[in-house]
């Protein structure tokens, strides 16, 4: 036995077996189908609970879902997001966030705002092509935030659906809700 | 190293524990500082070591670090322990999920939280995986170090996979956040379940394909086999852990010793080796995937198929969103905790979990409130760094990789 | 009380001071002067056998007398134990013998408690600070009283600020 | 008041023993059961429980077990008895309070993401801790929100009908501006009569609110708690000095908080107003000056088209240039200084070394000129100390208070609190002598309206009654017979019909006042604008001196004399020495000794102690042309003294103006220099309130724009000026007094002061009191009113007219106050117009009715300038004191 295990020991060393063996594997790998793709020309298809870039959402109604509670402010840990609220004036008891941003150069993706905003005003969508030659344009205002969550509704939604925020769309509308109002009295004031 | 205030040109002298040099013609020599880093392509981050040499043999080596020092220690102390989870994700950035499960272990150890069966075995599975992609990374990384290009591309061809696995479950595919203290964000969905299943069935063949690469090849031989050595003794004293320390011939495995998880509901074994070369640790690393297959494999199946995967404990956990909207009671637990964090008892505790690199603890001291009083993040990159000192002694410049290579470090929870 | 801090206490009957136990962890406060002599029968014992130190960290308590608190946590292999001994140092005398003989491994976390909450070690072979430069001139960053505000780089880019104020 | 314990320091209750948790603790009987749990420092929750006032048991919160009772126990309402077991806690009291919490849950809207309470709400609390979950049968009440008041937003969905708000309204405060009512189906919280709340707006319910039931109008929702940053500091509005907090967001200040709050609830109820800790209006809605956008952001100086923004360095280096110019050109002398009362004391004391040792100048002064000082010197010339006898303590427990002049609710409100605790918790008999119906006056035993100016008439029929009715104390008078002799006979000069038909209170009125001040045990004097900042203040302080000391109030534990000031450190500003007879301690400028000392300390020689100049004097010489240089700062003379009195020639005369202050004021437009100075809330130091307290200001923001703290300045320019003051800090400067002043900083305690009168009343006493008591009846001016400029409760000073919030509440109305009667009389209904001539002028301006003006007077706030009525007064100067008097005079009223 022995001699066999040098024998082998010493024809692996001429032959260099090992190399034969491996290329073996790497010729195989030349009749696979690449995994690479190309990405500007294709595009990964993105999971549903993909954390992107960050949108506020409005109501069916065009209203703006954010009351400026600032839970979202206080959830962040990277303290990237800045809400100024104030009251508004033409409705008694109606707060809205005059003033909405996110950094989104601190911005650490990690969701809690969406997790914490008690109006899933915030969501997160698939976009993530938003790079820059200026910083300051990475400074996400209000404006922006709704322009971003218009334009990926959807994604928004599936967002919120797949992380357990929201149940889905026929659901959620039964308990969404409006402030001031009441929960109950919603559906008239959507309508 | 002899000093040098008289004598700046000495005479090379033959090392006994080195005879291959008997035969070198004694030359005069100088000695050589040579500043390895900050921006080496083998330090895995911002690392500088400064290596005194004699001829090619590393006499001392200096470890310089901190490059990457975030503070994340002093962060931790001004934010919920909620919040932090975030941060975990940062400091091992290749294994996030690993860093927030051992994380959320010592938060649930101070908390007294208990988690629901089936957000255990959840955890399990999930944190080997990132064990396997852990070790991927390190394969393909010190193979490439070492001169080995192939496996490099095969093994992120395999962790792009499970990568992508966690993008689906979590949103993310490095910086995850995904454990929740009290359990998880969020259930499989059973597409996820395919793919996991998928893949235990993928994985097995490609490790050994991975090894038919490396195992025989003679220059990973040469490279590896006796670079290194630790004995069980030093390796203990210097506080290694993980494969490191097992590659010594240490049987020290907490997902065994201080079970956790669903790690007692299953059964592996842990992997020890004899030598405490770079060679056994590499060679423990790839017995561990095979471990955590196994594991995965029998989590999926004993796993409970339905059930909470987040703990219902009020003054910790968060309500599920659709109470918030409806119900006061969990609008204030929802405001309380994002604003608030929940009010943890006084009282200190350290709590150690197996990560791919050894034992990531967290020692936490509480005088109540919301956030932690101190937290020390015990990382075993860190510690491991310091033992490079004594494992490099000796050895050839460009071994000085292989070596640090072989603790896989990363450096932002070597810096933290 | 736990047997292991029972033992410490009939060895050390000077050093020991308390003993707690929490959520199954077993701390041992010992003081500084007994620390080493505590250390090394940790080691050595074969009942203790703590071959492996799992960390060295540090607490900082500005409104106690004794203000630093060195915690070690070793561990022992063969008996599956573990225990975390602390001792309390204050601000003006801040040092602790350094375990390094012991377990080699105290070197760089002690190096780290240095840089981090300003405790120095005794006989410690290389006292430097670790993570921060070795010329940061700011007190230890870990210390409750180091400033948490300062106007930052960050606060040098005009246009960041610009619209969070304007 | 069954509840209250029985603590006034004449009766002590009996003591019980009771069992509480299996612990043995005494207690007086009849006190509240909650009271005796929480002096063991046990804290059962309760929502509706304040130390403050009597318990109201409505929240069901504060349950205990009591042995051999079956149900759980209120214990707020529950008397402590002998014998009593208790027990408070437990399973079964936690499932029971956790029901009561349900019980407010089940009722209150799901609007914590709006309400401004959230994170700062003691249901929110309740509910997390005791871990309410899945309520059943919730529903919500929809009331809209009441928006009516100036200040205060009430929105009863969220109210829990606890109760704290009406209670401290009506036991501490005594304003009962709040009820309850059943308005909807709901009992809810409204304004007395469901109108808009008209109320001095002191927000204490405000602050007890433990839901957002009751929101702050100015800072309705723009903040979070946890977004705010709170700086404890010193309110800098009147002398009071409460301790408040300024909460930052950021830059700016979103709103000011007190210690009062329902989070600090559990204080001692022994002696409720000692720990009341709250503010008034001023303090706790007029904080909008800080961050004003008017406030001064560069150093001006001015050039050929006017005041030009100007680097600071070149600024300071020109005005330290011209001010060595003038001081080389035309001596010291030709330099003078004002400073206002609102620095801090670190800022005074550098300000008046400054003055004397740098511009070599005893030309300097401070707003308390203006009045504090009549008292300052006149206690210091009578019984040898410098301030207010009495700690707020006294006040509570005195026995009769006398108040003369004073209108404390409206010009220190919170100090008038214990003048309301001694009314209504120690039914102590309070004497109110006043022109006005003070909101005080409504609520004493003894108010007594007096003409317009007839208050130190008043203080002489007190004397005068006391020695006819032998009231005298023995003791007290044993010391100086031939004194108490002299007295008699310059008492003489005094006839109790005169000053019956002077003031209009009838001669037993008189007399029963002077019984019963001279009877109680501890009585109190509180004097305040009405005397020390009107003609002869000076000798009617001495007059209170004298009716103190006869019988025998000087020196007896709780009696004793009191002013209260009208800025935040006019005490500071005296014992700092910034007045031209004072060196810090203060101590007479002359005294040798006194100027060795400082002038070591500082290394530089005192100029003259003849040499100063006051207030009066120092514009007077501005106006002569013999002072050149004027150095203003935060002063705004222009702004408050009457017309007639030359300020503006005054100003125009000098060769440099250097004005320092937060605002561009009416003065400012003659400076040749402005600095931007800082307000209270940016600065870092220490105040003196009136009582003698040494206390913290801290900075909450840091200064705005460019702005400085004064001390910068003053020692910026004494660099300027190639001196250099030794300051780095404010620590600097604090160790400095510690060591010139030893036992300045007992921070948080006044010290005890020790009035001696007998080197004054044995030393040329006889003719000084023949002098005071001689026919010194003002002559009869053949005009029928008495105007009075007056303080208001909303403003102070100048200063509150830039807080947008005061503005609001208290917006110049520019209309003569005048009680109904004479409005009908004049036929003036809402709206008509007068003209108003006095000696010195004559104005037309509106007329507006107010209750609190008695007929023959009309009265107009001193805080706005517009129209113009100040300048119908013309300016008296104190020969003594050099205080000038100009905030009344006689007038005619037509109807135009």
């Amino acid at each position: 036995m022995d001699t066999q295990k040098q024998t082998t020991r010493l024809l692996d060393a001429v032959l260099f077996r090992e190399i034969w063996k491996a290329m073996k594997v790497t010729f195989k790998h030349m009749f696979h189908r690449p995994m690479t793709f190309q990405y500007p020309r294709e595009k990964r298809t993105i999971p549903d609970a993909h954390r992107g870039a960050l949108g506020l959402l409005r109501y069916d109604n065009g209203q703006e879902r954010c009351v400026g509670c600032d839970l979202c402010e206080a959830a962040c840990p990277s303290r990237c997001i800045k809400v100024i609220s104030e009251e508004d004036k033409s409705l008694p008891l109606q707060r809205y966030a005059t003033e909405f941003y996110i950094d989104i150069t601190k911005c650490v993706f990690c969701g809690y705002c969406v997790e914490a905003c008690p109006v899933n005003a915030l969501a997160m969508t698939k976009m993530y092509e938003y790079s820059t030659h200026d910083k300051r344009t990475l400074m996400f205002d209000k404006q922006r935030l709704y322009e971003i969550g218009d334009q990926h509704l959807e994604d928004a939604k599936k967002y919120l659906y797949a992380h357990n925020q929201e149940q889905d769309d026929e659901e959620s509308r039964t308990y969404r809700y409006h402030f001031p109002q009441p929960i109950g009295k919603t559906e008239a004031s959507d309508s | 190293m002899a000093h040098l205030e008289d004598q700046r040109e000495t005479i090379y002298k033959v090392d006994p524990a080195h005879p291959e040099t008997k035969d070198l013609p004694i030359l005069r020599t100088e000695e050589l500082l040579l500043n390895m880093g900050p921006q080496h392509p083998a330090t895995h981050g911002v690392l500088k070591v400064i290596l005194d040499l004699e001829g090619e043999r590393i006499t001392k080596s200096t470890v310089v670090m901190g490059f990457l020092h975030r503070g994340v220690e002093k962060l931790a102390e001004h934010g919920t322990y909620h919040q932090f989870i975030p941060h975990t994700d940062r400091l091992d950035y290749v294994c996030a999920m690993y860093n927030n499960f051992a994380y959320c272990r010592a938060v649930e150890k101070l908390m007294n939280v208990t988690v629901p069966e089936r957000a255990e075995y959840l955890r399990t599975i999930v944190a080997e995986v990132q064990r396997i992609i852990g070790h991927l990374f390190w394969l393909g990384t010190q193979a490439l170090d070492i001169g080995a290009m192939t496996v490099f591309f095969y093994t992120f061809r395999d962790r792009e996979i499970l990568l992508d696995w966690f993008d689906e479950l979590c949103g993310a595919r490095l910086t995850t956040s995904w454990y929740r203290i009290g359990g998880v964000e969020r259930d499989f969905t059973a597409s996820l379940e395919t793919k996991i299943r998928d893949f235990l069935a993928y994985f097995p063949p490609k490790i050994d394909e991975y090894v038919v690469f490396l195992e025989k090849n003679r220059i990973w031989l040469a490279r590896t086999v006796g670079v290194a050595v630790i004995s069980a003794e030093d390796a203990l004293g210097y506080g290694l852990s993980g494969p490191t320390l097992r590659g010594s011939g240490v049987d020290y495995d907490l997902r065994k010793y201080e079970s956790y998880g669903a790690y007692p509901k299953c059964e592996f074994s842990v992997p020890v080796g004899k030598n405490g070369d770079t060679y056994d640790r590499y060679w423990i690393r790839i017995e561990e995937m095979r471990e955590s297959i196994k594991i995965i494999r029998q989590c999926m199946d004993q796993m409970p198929k339905e059930g909470p995967v987040l703990a219902d404990v009020p003054s910790v956990t968060l309500p599920p969103k659709n109470r918030v909207f409806t119900n006061l009671e969990s609008m204030i637990q929802q405001f309380k905790l994002f604003s608030q964090g929940f009010d943890a008892p006084p009282g200190e505790i350290y709590c150690g979990t197996e990560a791919h690199k050894g034992e990531l603890g967290f020692y936490i001291v509480s005088t109540g409130g919301g956030n932690p009083y101190r937290l020390k993040i015990r990382s075993p990159s860190f510690i491991h760094m310091g033992a490079f000192d004594f494992m490099a002694k000796g050895y050839m410049i460009a071994d000085a990789v292989t070596i640090f290579g072989s603790y896989d470090i990363v450096m932002g929870e070597c810096d933290r | 009380m736990h047997p292991i801090a029972e033992t410490i206490q009939a060895r050390f009957p000077d050093g020991f001071l308390s003993a707690q136990e929490w959520r199954g962890d077993l701390a041992v406060t010992v003081k500084r002067e007994a620390l080493h002599a505590i250390g090394r029968f940790l080691k050595d014992d074969p009942a203790m056998d703590c071959d492996y130190i799992v960390h060295v960290s540090s607490v900082d308590w500005p409104d106690e007398e004794e203000r630093f608190e060195v915690v070690y946590e070793v561990y022992s292999i063969r008996h599956r134990h573990r225990i975390r001994v602390k001792t309390r140092v204050p601000e003006h005398d801040c040092y602790v013998d350094s375990l390094t003989d012991i377990w080699p491994g105290a070197e760089f976390m002690e190096r780290e408690v240095f840089d981090m909450m300003g405790i120095r070690f005794n006989n410690h072979p290389d006292m430097r600070r670790i993570l921060m430069p070795d010329d940061f001139p700011e007190g230890y960053p870990l210390r409750k009283d180091f400033p948490l505000q300062g106007k930052g780089w960050r606060d040098s880019f005009d246009f960041l600020n610009e619209g969070a104020t304007s | 008041m069954a509840l209250k314990p029985v603590t006034t320091p004449d009766t002590e209750a009996a003591t019980i023993s009771l069992n509480i948790d299996g612990e043995t603790v005494t207690a007086k009987e009849g006190v509240s059961l909650y009271d005796v749990i929480s002096s063991m420092g046990k804290i059962v929750p309760a929502m509706c429980y304040h130390y403050t006032f009597d318990p109201f048991g409505s929240c069901g919160m504060c349950l205990v077990l009591q042995e051999g009772k079956k149900s759980p126990v209120r214990s707020c309402t529950a008397k402590a008895t002998e014998g009593m077991v208790i027990r408070t806690d437990g399973e079964d009291l936690f499932a029971a309070r956790k029901k009561a919490v349900e019980k407010h849950l089940s009722v209150h809207p799901l609007d914590c993401p709006v309400c401004d309470a959230d994170g700062h709400c003691e249901l929110q609390d309740m509910a997390f801790e005791h871990q309410v979950t899945d309520l059943a049968n919730a529903k919500q009440k929809n009331i809209p929100e009441d928006t009516r008041s100036l200040v205060l937003d009430f929105n009863m969905n969220r109210c829990i009908a606890c109760g704290e708000c009406i209670n401290i309204c009506k036991d501490v405060q005594r304003i009962d501006a709040l009820q309850f009512m059943k308005k909807g189906g709901f009992t809810q919280v409204v304004a007395k009569g469901d109108h808009a709340l008209d109320c001095e707006f002191c927000g204490d319910c405000l602050a007890v609110c433990p839901v957002g039931a009751i929101t702050n109008k100015f800072s309705k929702y723009v903040y979070k708690p946890w977004q705010l940053r709170k700086t404890t500091t010193t309110c800098n509005y009147c002398g009071d000095g409460c301790q408040m907090y300024v909460e930052t967001k950021d830059t700016e200040v979103v709103r000011v908080t007190s210690p009062l709050s329902w989070k600090n609830k559990w204080g001692d109820r022994g002696d409720t107003v000692n720990g009341h800790g709250g503010l008034c209006v001023r303090g706790r809605f007029g904080f909008q000056f800080i961050d004003s956008k008017e406030r001064l952001k560069e150093p001006l100086v001015r050039n050929e088209t006017g005041l030009a923004p100007t680097p600071w360095i070149e600024a300071l280096d020109t005005t330290a240039e011209r001010l060595t110019d003038i001081k080389s050109r035309y001596g010291s002398e030709a330099i003078a200084g004002l400073i206002t009362a609102r620095c801090t004391n670190e800022e005074l004391y550098v300000f008046q070394r400054f003055m004397r040792t740098v511009l070599g100048t005893n030309n300097l002064d401070s707003s308390a000129r203006y009045g504090h000082m009549n008292f300052v010197r006149a206690v210091h010339h009578a019984l040898g100390i410098n301030r207010t006898m009495n700690t707020s303590a006294d006040l509570t427990k005195a026995k009769a208070i006398l108040v003369v002049g004073a209108n404390v609710t409206e010009t220190n409100p919170v100090a008038s609190l214990r003048v309301k605790a001694a009314i209504g918790t120690y039914k102590a008999s309070v004497i109110v002598v006043d022109s006005m119906q003070t909101n005080l006056a409504k609520l004493a035993s003894h108010p007594m309206m007096v003409k317009p100016g007839s208050e130190g008439a008043f203080i002489k029929g007190l004397v005068k009654s006391v020695l006819e009715q032998d009231l005298i104390d023995p003791d007290a008078t044993a010391q100086a017979p031939e004194a108490l002799s002299a007295l008699k006979a310059a008492a003489r000069a005094v006839s109790l019909d005169a000053v019956a038909a002077e003031t209009g209170i009838p001669v037993e009125t008189i007399q029963e006042a002077a019984r019963i001040f001279a009877e109680a045990p501890r009585s109190v004097i509180l004097c305040g604008e009405g005397i020390v900042r009107q003609p002869d203040g000076y000798n009617h302080t001495l007059s209170l001196v004298d009716l103190a000391w006869v019988t025998g109030k000087l020196n007896k534990p709780g009696c004793g004399i009191n002013t209260f000031t009208e800025e935040g450190n006019e005490q500071g500003a005296v014992d700092m020495g910034v007045a031209p007879e004072f060196l810090p301690g203060p101590v007479p400028c002359a005294q040798a000794e006194a100027r060795q000392k400082f002038s070591e300390a500082w290394d530089a020689p005192l100029p003259d102690a003849q040499s100063g100049k006051s207030l009066v004097e120092i514009l007077d010489d501005c106006r002569a042309g013999k002072i050149k240089a004027l150095y203003l700062v935060g002063e705004n003379p222009l702004g408050t003294l009457p017309k007639s009195f030359g300020v503006e020639e005054a100003l125009s005369q000098l060769e440099l103006l250097i004005y320092q202050d937060p605002f561009l004021t009416e003065t400012a437009h003659y400076a040749h220099v402005v600095f931007p100075a800082c307000t209270f809330a940016e600065k870092d130091g220490t105040v003196t309130n009136q009582e003698g307290m040494v206390q913290f200001l801290r900075p909450a923001l840091d200064p705005l724009g460019e702005s400085a703290l004064d001390w910068h300045i003053m020692v910026g320019l004494a660099n300027g000026m190639g001196q250099s003051l030794p300051y780095e800090n404010t620590q600097d400067i604090q160790a400095e007094i510690r060591k010139v002043l030893p036992g300045y900083y007992n921070l948080g305690e006044p010290r005890p002061v020790v009035a001696d009168a007998v080197a004054y009343l044995r030393n040329g006493y006889a003719d000084s009191v023949r002098a005071r008591y001689a026919d010194g009846r003002a002559q009869k001016s053949g005009r029928p009113y008495g105007l009075k400029l007056i303080q208001l409760i909303y403003h102070s000073g100048k200063l509150s007219t830039k807080a947008s919030g005061l503005m609001d509440i208290s917006p110049n109305a520019g209309a003569l106050r005048m009680s109904l009667e004479e409005c009908e009389r004049l036929g003036l209904a809402e709206g008509g117009r007068v003209r108003v001539t006095s000696d010195h002028g004559s104005l037309e301006l509106g007329v507006q009715a107010d209750v609190n003006v008695l007929p023959g007077t009309c009265a107009f706030p001193e805080h706005f300038n517009e129209p113009p009525v100040k300048d119908l007064v013309r300016v008296v100067v104190d020969p003594i004191t050099h205080v000038p008097y100009f905030k009344s005079t006689q007038v005619t009223i037509e109807k135009v």
